[in-house]
């Protein structure tokens, strides 16, 4: 039908319209550029890391380069017990945070908000099952899941995205399934009913666009999550050791005595980078602080 | 059809014992033991004919709302049956269906909230001409028309609008246009002025007279507010607590309420003018409790003149003179005009 | 009077969630690539202790059989015996269990003491400069890995000024004899000291922000206007009727929190060497010592779905709206 | 002492809306005498409610009062130091929400809400606290026994008894009522109304009812006040002022009411248009576009309140030919070809 192609541009301008960016808030904006200073990091990775990560490095008198305190030898934040360049592995770091971050987030908003609009929407045992299944979900202690779940799995940073998929996704679910509950009793969309339109028809025009938001609040917020998952996953040895990411970092130094050592520019700065990037989801979220406990929100 | 009085045209929306019952709290709470059954309405009968208006009225929790929304199928029955021109609408599925929901329209009490705030008025209105195959060529045509016959001003103005760059009265008047540009022929309205001022109450309900006449419609006006029943319908439908109480002509109703709700009903009414009458209702305290209404009459703990066969019998509806009253007090009257039972 | 049928119905709701629960475990240690009979069976058993192993879980039986053997053995305690210690698993986590227990109360007490009174008062400053400052570094706090917290704060109270040890509950060659003893001693004490305080601190903007959110809605609440009109002094209006209603959901969520803590307490532990289930869970996977690995996911599951339920009990009989019907 | 208990004069309400102040209440003038029922009428959005509150100075984080006097016995409110005017709040100033649901704490029984203002604010002793409130509980015809309750176990008119009871607590002089019965089925609403009625008289308070409902002044109240878009338009007796209105903005009321005593076949004639944008509101009389009756004058003069008769005044640069007005207004045509 020729109408819905003229529909389509109006759609998308309303879709964005409807994430509401809260541009006139400081910290919002604060989040908006962490986020495009880490997506562009990950993007030229190889353009900015003076050496590949996982490269073993010489001083100029061909010793090992273990050790080194920032600045020494020209290593901006110095160099691991191993010689590598802490520098190049935090700006590579970002890579593997962008991927977990951005596709775990996908997919818990994505599985999150349709489980909430089916389940809102059409009621009944579909809604009822659907519950019950997020409330096994919710039994489920979710980061001692992904250890086992890492333990049987080839090791590689798509455990934690597979396993947020699986379990996270209820936080999401429920909030969304309230929110669509209420906008299903606004009159609006009953008279779309009475109008003679189909289900289809009020969910992508009068419901969907309302909960974007909200799928896209928590959609940042699971990027948080999901960097502080592979964080935690590979800190405790279940990463992929051949995948440089910030958590892998912090095992590193802390398995090679970098605290005893007072190495704060090996241990501190991943940190940072993790803070930056998971807070940066959460100023952009401000003001929707319930959200960061959906189950809390009766 | 004897009720119809002046209408001796066919039958044309019925309900028969309707029942709407349902558990409060949801499926979960059933299960948790939480729930209990709400009978929003619990044996209805009547019909009305072609081209009649009638008022649906009560008291908040009196099931005039479900009932509306039953004849429209917003809801199913539970029990008994609600029919739209012959057809049983429990049943209607498909074709049959696509074509009810363009012959029965709703008009809604909150304008602010009928209206998909994120939708220019044209879109607003476009939506059931799209459902309804109306080619795009024809729309904007069709959109203009039904925004003069609910007559708002330079219509064509209006059309790239949101909602909230409209007043209340002037969005109630596009609510009403969305309902009648499919050309329908039953519309039920639900208190369609009770969130509008008072000084742009009477604009909407002489639209919703005048659009009734000119297209000769079958209108169910849901209110609790006696006095706008008054003004729209020539019959009215007193419920409570789920049940039908009397049923008539609004004018016989007003001068001279026979069912003992009525009259305290009739006699709560306040009268925008000095002398009126300050004498206590003939009614007890106490609110209508649909969770635990009373055995028998469901009126009888407030009712004045309650006696030991109202908490035994349901009273059943019996024709007196004009009207259907569901009162044991007219058990007598009711055998002198024989045979008029749901 | 309180909903004896609305609280059964909710624990056997719960019951349903744990055998969901107990399922997926089992499904997961069956089904993983491999010899299934690896999950019961350490290859350096004697053949005599296999046989027995194997009679006990039924693992020369079908699927759906060792699935009824595995849901009986569970409901007798049964979880089979740990590879590495050589003791039964459930023994061995009842006795992590306490260890646990203690660091995830210790800092969860903390943080909501701490938590519901800043909350309050970041609300009731609502605007100020305090407060446009206080919310990003709640934030903040929320974003930090746990155990990154734990490393920094290890790195500057430990090693470098030296004022707590590293790591363990107690010192080497100390005893104190029986659990209570241990618990109430200094040494104990300057053990739980950094990891209570690093889990207190992530902890603390849950309740923080929830308890300010509560009171700025509950501000807005008619009953609290009322209560100006009426008089009375701000103290009242602020604690007794605003700070009294934003309380009720900031106290359910404290056994939710438990249960959240315990998931996080998996890394916090491994960073303070703290011998509870957290990092028992961790060191056996990494061993593959599936019967303890199983065991120890089981009871913070358990605990888990245990705190779920506190809060909706809790919710219950905190609010007479649900109390009072 | 003087008959009147409250004179507002020239009261100024304003909200701040980013940097401007959009006054709600834009130099109201009217008294309270004492021992009345003065309804204060108009429809949403013409600052009824904002000086209700205003009376009581809780007011929205984003209000403020920028003029004008409200004289309580003898005592300028708006000028009183917040310490005094605390003083004043409930003993002598008490309110009756629209809501009484949102209004009491969810979380304490009906008695301890008693309890907190007859002992915090009353000084009364426990055992004169408890007397107190089943006299209270009593006079509103509620059982003594259902004191213990919490507010959702009583029904929606149970409630606005209860919130009564509260007002009535410490015997102040004034009641401030806000749509107590909007809320409200007809039938409740009326038992409501006439038990407020009955104690008015009996305590010889004086009470401020605020309504849209012109049929409830007309069953209640001894005086009425019909504000229009932040201004008072006409003020007088109630009987006076319902039959005999001056102010085309009242007159155009009455004609948009319907009125179940009225004949059957009664036409209902709206005003056209809506009320004035009170962020730009017009410069003269507020009510001119849509008033059939406007003059040149009316557009850009701002009109006097003149005195038609013992206490009946209205605010129309016409009122001369009230009369004249009355006759005409009470055609629907005047109103239809405005």
């Amino acid at each position: 039908m020729s109408e819905t192609v003229i529909a389509r541009p109006a759609l998308v301008s309303r879709l964005f319209g409807a994430l509401r960016l809260p541009i006139n808030d400081p910290f919002a904006v604060a989040g908006l550029v962490i986020y495009a200073v880490f997506v562009l990091t990950a993007i030229f990775a190889d353009q900015i890391a003076p050496y590949d990560p996982t490269e073993i490095l010489y001083t100029e008198e061909f010793d090992l380069a273990a050790d080194l305190r920032p600045g020494e030898q020209g290593f901006v934040l110095g160099t691991t017990s191993l010689g590598r360049d802490i520098f190049s592995q935090i700006v590579h770091g970002s890579r593997s945070a962008l991927l977990i971050g951005v596709t775990a987030a996908f997919m818990v908003a994505l599985i999150g908000s349709i489980v909430g609009l089916v389940s809102g929407y059409f009621g009944g045992w579909i809604d009822a099952l659907l519950m019950r299944l997020a409330d096994i979900a919710f039994g489920i202690p979710f980061l001692p899941f992904v250890i086992v779940l890492a333990a049987f799995l080839e090791p590689s940073i798509w455990n934690v995205v597979f396993a947020m998929a699986l379990v996270l996704w209820r936080d999401t679910g429920r909030v969304i399934r309230s929110q669509v509950l209420t906008l299903r009793s606004r009159g609006y969309v009953e008279a779309a009913r009475v109008a003679g339109s189909s289900n289809l028809k009020i969910i992508t025009r009068h419901i969907a666009p309302n909960i974007l938001p909200l799928s896209f609040l928590y959609g940042s917020i699971a990027i948080g999550w999901a960097i502080l998952t592979e964080a935690s996953i590979s800190f405790l040895g279940f990463g992929d050791p051949s995948q440089i990411s910030w958590g892998y970092m912090l095992q590193d130094a802390f398995a090679s005595q970098a605290l005893a050592k007072q190495a704060y520019y090996w241990f501190v700065p991943p940190g940072i980078c993790i803070i930056l990037v998971v807070s940066a989801g959460f100023f952009i979220t401000r003001g929707y602080e319930n959200i960061l406990f959906p189950k809390l929100g009766r | 059809m004897t009720t119809a009085g002046k209408h001796r045209h066919e039958v044309f929306v019925s309900a028969r014992d309707a029942q709407l019952h349902f558990r409060a709290g949801g499926a979960l709470a059933a299960m948790r033991g939480k729930s209990r059954l709400i009978k929003a309405v619990d044996g209805v009968s009547f019909d009305i004919c072609r081209g009649e208006s009638v008022g649906l009225l009560g008291e908040s929790g009196c099931g005039k709302t479900s009932m509306g929304r039953m004849l429209l199928k917003l809801e199913e029955a539970t029990g008994g049956a609600v029919t739209f021109d012959g057809a049983d609408l429990n049943t209607l599925r498909g074709e049959a269906l696509r074509a009810f929901r363009t012959r029965a329209q709703l008009i809604f009490q909150n304008p602010f909230d009928a209206v998909n705030p994120r939708f220019t008025i044209r879109a607003t209105l476009a939506e059931p001409l799209e459902n309804a195959g109306v080619p795009p060529a024809e729309r904007e045509q069709r959109i203009i028309a039904a925004l003069e016959l609910v007559r708002l001003p330079n219509p064509a103005e209006f059309l790239d609008r949101h909602p909230h760059q409209l007043s209340g009265g002037q969005l109630q008047r596009v609510v009403m246009a969305r309902a009648l540009i499919l050309q329908p022929d039953f519309v039920v309205a639900d208190e369609p002025v009770s969130m509008l001022d008072v000084s742009v109450r009477a604009g909407v309900l002489n639209v919703f007279r005048d659009v009734r006449d000119r297209l000769n419609l079958t209108a169910i006006y849901i209110s609790h507010d006696l006095a706008l029943v008054r003004y729209v319908c020539e019959r009215t439908i007193v419920m409570y607590l789920g049940r039908i109480m009397e049923d008539g002509p609004t004018e016989d109703i007003v001068r001279e309420p026979l069912h003992p709700y009525t009259r305290a009903l009739v006699a709560a009414v306040p009268v925008p003018h000095p002398d009126q009458d300050h004498a206590p209702l003939p009614i007890g305290r106490g609110a209508p409790d649909p969770l635990n209404p009373p055995s028998g009459c469901v009126f009888r703990d407030r009712c004045p003149k309650a006696h030991a066969r109202c908490a035994a019998e349901i009273p059943v509806p019996r024709q007196v003179g004009t009207r259907r009253v569901a009162c044991h007090l007219y058990d007598e009257a009711g055998a002198a005009a024989p045979g008029k039972t749901a | 009077m309180f909903q004896l049928k609305a609280a059964v119905g909710r624990i056997l709701q719960l019951g349903l969630v744990l055998w969901a629960v107990v399922t997926i475990l089992f499904l997961m240690f069956r089904l993983m690539p491999g010899n299934p009979m690896a999950a019961y069976i350490d290859p350096t058993f004697t053949e005599e202790q296999q046989l027995a192993l194997m009679a006990q879980f039924g693992l020369d039986k079908p699927l759906w059989e060792q699935y009824f053997i595995y849901l009986a053995n569970l409901v007798q305690g049964e979880l089979g015996q740990s590879f590495r210690y050589r003791e039964p698993v459930a023994e061995r986590i009842l006795a992590l269990l306490p260890n646990t227990l203690i660091l995830t109360f210790t800092s969860l007490i903390i943080a909501y003491v701490f938590g519901v009174l800043a909350g309050a008062y970041l609300a009731w400053r609502r605007g100020s400069a305090v407060e446009q400052a206080a919310i990003p570094v709640v934030l903040t706090t929320r974003a930090m890995p746990e155990f990154w917290l734990g490393m920094v704060l290890l790195a500057i109270f430990s090693f470098w000024l030296g004022w707590f040890p590293a790591g363990g509950t107690r010192s080497a060659g100390t005893d104190h004899g029986n659990l209570l003893g241990l618990y109430t001693s200094a040494d104990f004490l300057s053990h739980l000291a950094l990891p209570a305080l690093t889990l207190a601190i992530y902890s603390q903007g849950l309740p923080l922000l929830l308890m300010r959110s509560n009171m700025l809605d509950v501000m807005k609440e008619d009953f609290v206007t009322m209560a100006r009109i009426k008089g009375l002094s701000n103290w009242t209006v602020v604690v007794r009727h605003a700070a009294r209603n934003a309380l009720l959901p900031v106290m359910t969520s404290f056994a939710i929190a438990v249960g959240y803590q315990l998931q996080g307490n998996v890394v916090v532990e491994s960073v303070f060497s703290w011998p509870g289930l957290g990092r028992e869970l961790v060191n056996a996977v990494s061993a593959s010592d599936y019967p303890l690995a199983q065991g120890a996911f089981l009871m913070i599951a358990i605990v888990v779905i245990l705190m779920n339920l506190i809060a909706d009990l809790l919710y219950a009989l905190l609010d007479p709206r649900v109390t009072h019907v | 002492m003087s008959d009147i208990l409250l004179s507002v004069r020239d009261l100024e309400v304003g909200y701040k809306v980013g940097r401007r102040i959009i006054h709600a209440v834009d130099g109201a003038s009217f008294d309270v005498p004492r021992g009345a029922i003065v309804g204060l009428v108009g429809e949403s959005g013409c600052g009824k409610t904002t000086v209700a509150r205003a009376l009581t100075r809780v007011i929205a984080d984003n209000a403020l009062i920028t003029g004008g006097q409200m004289v309580f016995d003898g005592r300028d409110i708006a000028a009183l130091p917040e310490r005094e005017m605390n003083r004043l709040r409930w003993r002598d100033i008490a309110f009756i929400p629209q809501s009484a649901m949102n209004s009491l704490d969810p979380v304490y029984t009906v008695e301890y809400q008693l309890n907190e203002v007859l002992r915090r604010r009353g000084g009364l002793s426990a055992r004169q606290a408890r007397m107190r409130s089943e006299e209270l509980f009593e006079m509103v015809g509620i059982e003594p026994g259902r004191l213990r309750d919490f507010p959702h176990q009583f029904s929606g008119g149970m409630r606005q008894r209860v919130a009564i009871a509260l007002a009535l607590a410490l015997n102040p002089k004034l009641i401030i009522a806000d749509e107590p019965v909007t809320a409200l089925d007809v039938i409740v609403q009326r038992q409501i109304l006439d038990q407020l009625r009955e104690l008015q008289s009996q305590l010889g308070i004086s009470v401020i009812l605020v309504t849209h409902d012109i049929s409830v002044v007309a069953y209640v109240c001894d005086r009425v006040v019909v504000m229009y878009a932040g201004r008072v338009a006409e003020a007088g007796p109630m009987a006076a002022t319902i039959t005999r209105p001056a102010h085309p903005y009242t007159i155009g009321l009455r004609n948009a009411f319907p009125d179940l005593q009225g004949a059957a076949d009664g036409m209902l004639v709206p005003i056209e248009g809506a009320p004035p944008s009170l962020v730009e509101p017009p410069p003269g009389c507020r009510f001119a576009p849509r008033c059939p009756f406007a003059l040149e004058r009316c557009r850009l003069e701002v009109p006097e309140t003149h005195v038609l008769a013992d206490g009946h005044s209205a605010a129309c640069h016409r009122s001369g030919e009230a009369d004249m007005l009355r006759a005409e207004g009470s055609k629907t045509q005047t109103w239809l070809s405005a």
